[in-house]
């Protein structure tokens, strides 16, 4: 066997490779870890915390779609002080990078939970989200708004210095101007993409499927979507990006890798096969390997376009 | 909890539109238990992108035995497969009937399709319990009895035994019964399980102590407890939704709100 | 059999029934013609017509993606002369309303292009495209500028009294903002939705699939999204909405005109299966008489979200 | 214009790896000419979304004949229709070879599945037209010879025949032959028919007078010329694509740039 070096970089975060499980489909880890070694994995994303903790919306949450599906949780989380107390001490025995993703309704309440997350050693970066599509309050009322999204920056990076990741929506014109002002406010990297805006209805009922009426797109479907946001960004602003969206096996990551991502998260397909990060290593080492890419990191932006 | 491939050893269709899918799955049949469920990927690719969930319907030495309707696409497709076919298997999942308890008297109530955990839960009670079992549909054909002891029916349109809906059935039977230490185990509908919830309560008011566990569903995305996609009311805490592939699909009827 | 009415309303237009051809995906009809008589549909709306006959992008144009495909046809087309002279000629033989879409790189040249068509009977409506995400010029850039597609609507609303449909893009953030101002400025009514703005990558070349780079993404992967976006519009902007995205049986079309479409188009579809339109008419005449709806159009926005 | 579905007689594999699938459609057998092709919906469903082109490679009687090897998702799923399954057809679509023409030899140039659409010319042109054939493949496991008369081999590696590619063996061999009125039908992938295209045009602009009919490929939406999805450079308007689908996939040599 060659060694091939599948480590990649983001801001200061060195991942043993580009795999990360996506916010909310991998909850604190303990579900998946009987599935798998978490160890193998170039890290974990906790689901969005809030401050206080959220019950979510009502049920129906989950619509399956066309090679997608839709999903409208509702940031339903156990909140900050349990997050700290029962979820990380779990979460510390691995030898794996934990981002801990923040959901909020205001900036004060981003800046509060990263200040009060901070000092776990346990958590090596936040993945801030502006761009749930499933609350009210917060969500794409910030992605959507470039300003609110540099303030929201600025602030949270005044108070941490652990690499500060911003998970953009997809669901604006251009993205790039997002990804421009994370940067210009100090964000170490950006994650593409968030879910789709997407409803669906029952004809015989003529309700909405999801209690919340709008939902989240996820899955194959959105892959196309999430590789030219990639791309509009990696043409443009000179920033990580942490490319998520329908990935479902390892030729996908190749191809989030090759328009720009430096990493890539696994998301729905957790929900199919929490195993598929052992598959999609080998993959991933037998790519690199036939064509003699000694580094994964080298396929990172390197499109050829004419 | 198991990711496994198993080959289908036979369908059959046990009633018109019914069909019974035998797989033989040693190291599911050898952990699983009543009430539980698997999370089934009915075909290689990704299109349905989603498992589907089943109850296990049965376990015969080294086979598994789900019991399904053709539904959509999913079970479908899964009517389909041929001798030998392999079928992905994640599970068990969930938690199931709470069996062992102490009662004398086991009442099984299934409505339609609901009828699928009963053959394994009679399976692990025979020679233990006394068994009555209450089962109903809109009409006759709907009706599944396959395996289940010791019935009566009930169709709403009567065109089987007691005319109305089976929980209703269950109501005007149970008199003769309630000297006993009852346990109630229950799959169905959402509306059945509210009724016989309701049922159940007024019973226990007139301070009688039935016992009764219901078997709740949900669309589910992942089926053990990573997506949130399932929740069901906690009836001890207005701030909180137990999750049905992970808390469930079984509940003390006392435990949730329908 | 019951009487059941299928004609639907948009402005002033009357259409026997809701099936609308999308732009692009029948051509200017004479292929379709082989597969169906054209009279039973209640519309077709012909490839995007530009003032210039235009080339179109280079090959590779199509791309199949998970329930999807993407396009970057390049709005290639005969130009309006060869429309008028050569491909009106064989539309007018049939019963059947044309609504006449339009490209262009300026206000001018849309300008222009209305004018010219004006006149002709065979036209009954024209549907401005301003969301086609693959050219340079007009496009998106049009599309996703509030100002600009409110400066369309007024100028081309000065040139013709016929019905006006403005074709949105679904590359924004608040759609309805967009229907909005077409409202506004004199639209009878919005398309919604072209298609979403996606790319591929092959992994062993590392080179774009399309030549175009960029490519527009339709079928049934993107109907969640399409309907989300139909109903946000109806949720706030009262204008009649022609709803487009991933259609492809009667199902789908009930479940558009639930959520607020008074009319649909089918698009890919099409290409799949050019006679669809047959069996969709009797599914929906079916779910109408199942349930004594004596007029098709009393399902536009019949949605119950409690 | 057909939309049809047939049902399927019988797969065989040809030769390791390619299939050849008969189906019975006598409707669509009557109307088909050679370098036609048709677009097949593989699945009931819409996955995989688009149909999937194929040229036609035999007729016999009310039976037609696919070729194909698997390639992806769709040839897999064809690969896996068993007796009487049914398969909806679109077709016949494009234009096909002009074999009606004018010449005294046939020469049919196959690139590895490029062979698909000779079996029927043959079975067209036999009996009347003398014929001679140059197949190539990378190595000899890829030539396909399934029912080509009178065939040179060519093969990148030597491995069978003349070593090289088959268009470097056409041009050694077809010297021979220059004295009569040819015709060359070929069909391969792009790299092979545009150094072919040079040959031509090279040995033509020797005073020669080959005819020469390429069979040419894209990716396709529709398949009948409504997406305009298929572009191919029209050699004599630089502001003009013809659309493989419904101007080709059969061209004269100098109606296109390749
Ligand atoms: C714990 C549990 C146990 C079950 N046990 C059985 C059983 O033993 N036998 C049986 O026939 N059915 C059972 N079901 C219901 C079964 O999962 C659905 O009938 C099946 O998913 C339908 O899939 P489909 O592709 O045929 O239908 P489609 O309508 O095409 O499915 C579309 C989507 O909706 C979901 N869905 C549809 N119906 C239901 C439902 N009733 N509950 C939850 N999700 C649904 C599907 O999972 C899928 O994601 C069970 C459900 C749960 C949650
Ligand atoms: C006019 C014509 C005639 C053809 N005749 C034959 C034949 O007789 N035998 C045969 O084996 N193949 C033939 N092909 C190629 C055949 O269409 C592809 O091999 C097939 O579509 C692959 O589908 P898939 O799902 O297996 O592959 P996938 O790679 O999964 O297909 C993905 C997408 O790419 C398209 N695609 C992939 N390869 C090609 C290709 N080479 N050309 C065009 N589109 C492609 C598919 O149609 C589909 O939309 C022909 C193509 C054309 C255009
Ligand atoms: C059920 C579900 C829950 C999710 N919850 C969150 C969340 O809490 N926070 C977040 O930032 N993203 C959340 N996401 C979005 C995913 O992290 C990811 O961005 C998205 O699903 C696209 O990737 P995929 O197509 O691979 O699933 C959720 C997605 C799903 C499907
Ligand atoms: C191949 C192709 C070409 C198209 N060309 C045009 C066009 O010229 N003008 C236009 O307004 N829309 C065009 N569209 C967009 C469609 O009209 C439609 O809005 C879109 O495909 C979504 O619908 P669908 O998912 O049903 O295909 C095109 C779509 C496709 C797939
Ligand atoms: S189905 Fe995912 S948490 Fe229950
Ligand atoms: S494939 Fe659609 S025009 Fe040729």
């Amino acid at each position: 066997m060659k060694t091939i070096d599948l480590s990649v970089k983001i801001g200061k975060l060195k991942l043993k490779n580009p795999i990360l499980l996506a916010s909310g489909t991998v909850g604190y880890g303990n579900e998946m870890s009987d599935f798998i070694d978490l160890n193998i994995l170039g890290g974990i994303i906790t689901k969005s915390i809030s401050l206080k903790p959220r019950k979510g919306n009502k049920p129906q949450r989950i619509v399956e779609t066309s090679a997608g599906m839709l999903n409208a949780i509702g940031l339903a989380n156990v909140g900050l002080e349990e997050f700290i107390n029962e979820k990380i001490p779990f979460l510390a025995k691995y030898d794996v990078p934990i981002i801990c993703n923040i959901a909020a309704s205001s900036i004060e309440e981003y800046v509060e939970c990263v200040k009060s997350l901070d000092s776990e050693n346990t958590i090596k970066a936040f993945e801030i989200n502006v761009s749930c599509p499933n609350v009210k309050e917060g969500g794409l009322q910030f992605g959507n708004n470039l300003t609110m999204v540099g303030k929201i920056t600025e602030r949270v990076r005044a108070v941490t210095d652990k690499t500060l990741i911003i998970k953009l929506s997809p669901n604006v014109s251009y993205i790039s101007e997002f990804a421009k002002i994370c940067k210009e406010n100090g964000a170490d990297a950006v994650s593409a993409i968030n879910t789709l805006v997407g409803t669906a209805f029952n004809i015989n009922t003529r309700k909405p499927k999801l209690s919340n009426i709008f939902g989240g797109l996820s899955g194959p479907a959105i892959k196309p979507i999430a590789l030219a946001k990639v791309l509009e960004i990696h043409l443009s602003v000179d920033i990580p990006i942490i490319g998520v969206g329908g990935i479902m096996n390892w030729q996908d990551i190749i191809e989030f890798m090759i328009v720009g991502a430096a990493a890539i998260q696994l998301g729905t397909l957790n929900f199919i096969d929490p195993t598929a990060s052992v598959s999609i290593l080998k993959g991933l080492y037998n790519y690199c390997s036939e064509r003699n890419i000694e580094s994964i990191s080298k396929l990172t932006g390197s499109y050829i376009l004419e | 909890m198991l990711i496994i491939s198993s080959p289908v050893v036979e369908l059959s269709e046990i009633q018109k539109g019914i069909f019974l899918q035998k797989i033989k799955s040693p190291e599911i049949a050898k952990e699983i238990l009543p009430g539980q469920f698997l999370n089934i990927k009915v075909s290689e690719g990704f299109s349905p992108l989603l498992r589907r969930p089943f109850s296990i319907c049965d376990v015969e030495d080294d086979n598994i035995f789900l019991m399904f309707n053709i539904f959509g696409e999913g079970t479908r497709i899964l009517a389909c497969k041929h001798k030998g076919d392999l079928i992905n298997i994640l599970g068990p999942l969930g938690k199931g009937f709470n069996f062992d308890a102490d009662f004398d008297l086991a009442v099984f109530i299934a409505g339609g399709l609901g009828a699928a955990p009963f053959p394994f839960l009679f399976r692990k009670l025979k020679n233990q319990k006394n068994i009555i079992s209450f089962v109903g549909g809109k009409t006759k054909s709907e009706v599944i009895k396959y395996n289940i002891p010791n019935y009566s029916v009930a169709t709403e349109d009567g065109s089987e035994g007691f005319k109305g809906n089976v929980i209703e059935l269950f109501e005007q039977e149970i008199k003769n019964h309630l000297s006993k230490k009852i346990k109630i185990f229950a799959c169905g509908p959402n509306g059945m399980l509210k009724a016989l919830s309701d049922s159940v309560k007024k019973l226990n008011n007139f301070g009688y102590n039935l016992t009764c566990e219901i078997s709740t569903e949900s669309a589910m995305a992942c089926g053990f407890g990573i997506c949130q996609g399932c929740p069901i009311q906690d009836a001890n805490n207005p701030d909180h939704y137990h999750l049905i592939c992970k808390d469930g699909p079984v509940f003390n009827v006392n435990d949730v709100v329908l």
